[in-house]
């Protein structure tokens, strides 16, 4: 009962991972873009969590928190790329 | 479906994704989208080997694709590309 | 974006699904099966097996035991690569110099709150995977590599200044980095060292004892499994990584006013 | 299987299928809204409802599945961990793109009814 139920609703993440996928190809602006990647990366971040507990092997799960870190690092890497004038200030 | 059957599915859709990626990447022309781009590609990579059972690999690859050559490639076209606009 | 190019990526994408098809059908693919080869399982029964002392090297994760132990000096090697890099960016930037009153602008004042509560989480979890290399999945890089997000953060959120504000120099951090290669080299050549005032055979690069000689580096703090020389590279190899990404970010991130004296001097070059 | 088990497997499921219904809510909001400033709203439901219930209901879950051995309370570990950092990073990441696409011009602001950055209201 509980391995079906997770992988109705992993079924459930791949969907909408795709759909994110759609929105950054298709994006007319760069902040649009970001906005897919960075919900595509935290659908991501659950996904992780879920596959290790369908594939009962706790270990795998440990990429998770890097994944949300560099992501928003990216976040603020942009923001900075289209605000400021030099990098660095 | 059966459970035994979801990574290998799951493996045929990341190596889709990252391939169909790959292409746009080579033919964009704003090298911001492109990075973007590679940034979505480099997720759907790293995922690859999380599915093939490398949490090792998972975490080495997801700082160089994700995190320091988007970063890197960010500080160098601001270096080139706003004195163009000036 | 055009319709055409995302067409033509999708039947792409296809035409490799279908080679892959092609190959898996033949049977050279398989994912995570339960059947390893014979080699794997020596690996497998050796990297953490207390009963076979002479061979094995006491740490949990099979993968930093191949990496520091069996190919330990192929990893050594692979980390003076990144110091390649930052003597080319030396190069070209050469002649700049760090100011430090230019009145940094930064980030907004919710980011840069954000930041100052993330930033003690980020150091403990960086330094948990780089010590818990031989217990969980990670290492001195990955480590590192964590660590590095701060720096990034630093650069963009608050400024460049900042850095300088905390003591970080480049050059300061290029002699740490040189510091900590020589700390790899020294655990490396400390049974020998060992050996050679004991009187006895050892090697270079070696984690615990061996058939012919009896020098082995501590297995165990109280009861949690050290592995012996695999520990003290992985935090080295942390400050590496962090010191060289660090270097590289900050140079690359340059402000155009302390760039100016080496625009001259490549003038003159030219 | 104790009782308190399989309180810890409800309350976790429970949570990831809430969780799983505000993912989908947010992906057809981020496709499906005009501009950039209106598909912000669809971001943070699918951040907030659509990660971090689903990565509290996984931690609560792992503590009730006692056959994956005592490994099992790294996983809780880790999700609240990844947990707290979402819940600071992902408002404070998507602050600073509205500003920074706001400030540049970059997205357009077409579906406008009242502009209070425009008048010099709270610039920071």
């Amino acid at each position: 009962m509980l391995s079906s139920v997770l992988l109705i609703i992993t079924s459930i993440y791949v969907v909408t991972a795709l759909m994110y996928i759609i929105r950054l190809v298709k994006g007319p602006t760069i902040p649009d873009r970001v906005l897919a990647l960075d919900a595509l990366s935290f659908d991501l971040a659950v996904f992780l969590a879920l596959l290790s507990i369908i594939l009962e092997n706790p270990i795998l799960v440990s990429g998770v928190i890097p994944l949300v870190l560099w992501i928003h690092a990216i976040d603020i890497f942009v923001s900075k790329y289209l605000e400021a004038r030099e990098m660095g200030e | 479906m059966n459970i035994v059957v979801l990574p290998y599915l799951l493996v045929i859709i990341c190596s889709l994704t990252s391939t169909f990626l790959a292409y746009l990447i080579v033919k964009e022309r704003n090298l911001v989208v492109a990075i973007l781009l590679l940034l979505g590609q480099g997720i759907f990579h790293s995922l690859l080997y999380y599915l093939l059972m490398a949490p090792d690999l998972f975490i080495t690859y997801i700082p160089v694709s994700v995190g320091i050559t988007p970063l890197l490639l960010f500080l160098l076209i601001k270096k080139t590309e706003w004195r163009e606009y000036d | 974006m055009i319709k055409r190019d995302v067409l033509v990526a999708f039947s792409l994408s296809l035409l490799v699904l279908s080679i892959s098809l092609i190959i898996w059908l033949e049977g050279y693919i398989r994912i995570a099966t339960p059947i390893i080869s014979s080699l794997g399982e020596s690996y497998l029964y050796y990297s953490y097996n207390p009963w076979y002392s002479n061979y094995t090297s006491f740490s949990l994760n099979v993968v930093s035991a191949i990496i520091w132990d069996y190919r330990g000096f192929d990893t050594f090697l692979e980390t003076t690569v990144l110091m390649a890099s930052i003597i080319a960016i030396y190069t070209l930037l050469r002649g700049f110099e760090e100011k430090v009153f230019l009145q940094p602008k930064g980030l907004s004042t919710i980011t840069k709150t954000a930041t100052k509560i993330v930033i003690p989480l980020i150091i403990a979890y960086a330094l948990a995977i780089a010590t818990h290399g031989q217990l969980t999945p990670g290492g001195g890089f990955q480590g590192g590599a964590t660590l590095a997000v701060i720096s990034s953060l630093i650069i963009a959120v608050y400024s460049l200044e900042f850095l300088y504000y905390m003591g970080y120099r480049s050059k300061r951090l290029v002699v740490i980095r040189g510091l900590c290669l020589i700390g790899l080299i020294i655990v490396a050549i400390t049974p020998l060292l060992i050996g050679f005032i004991l009187n006895t055979k050892s090697y270079i690069f070696q984690n615990m004892s061996k058939e012919d000689s009896f020098i082995s580096m501590p297995s165990f703090l109280f009861d949690a499994p050290l592995a012996g020389s695999i520990f003290f590279y992985n935090v080295f190899e942390l400050l590496i990584v962090f010191t060289g990404l660090t270097t590289a970010l900050m140079l690359l991130s340059l402000r155009d006013v302390e760039l100016k004296k080496a625009f001259e001097v490549r003038e003159v070059y030219e | 299987m104790s009782e308190l088990n399989l309180v810890f497997y409800g309350i976790g499921l429970g949570l990831i299928a809430i969780g799983s219904f505000f993912e989908v809510v947010g992906a057809i909001g981020v496709l499906k809204l005009p501009s950039f400033f209106l598909r912000l709203h669809a971001l943070t439901v699918s951040c907030i409802g659509g990660s971090i219930l689903p990565l509290l209901g996984v931690a609560i879950l792992a503590i009730g599945l006692e056959e994956m051995g005592s490994q099992r309370l790294f996983i809780t570990a880790i999700c609240l961990i990844s947990v707290f950092i979402i819940l600071i990073l992902a408002p404070s990441g998507s602050h600073s793109l509205a500003r920074a696409a706001y400030n540049s011009n970059t997205a357009p602001k077409q579906p406008l009814e009242y502009d209070a950055l425009s008048r010099g209201v709270n610039k920071d």
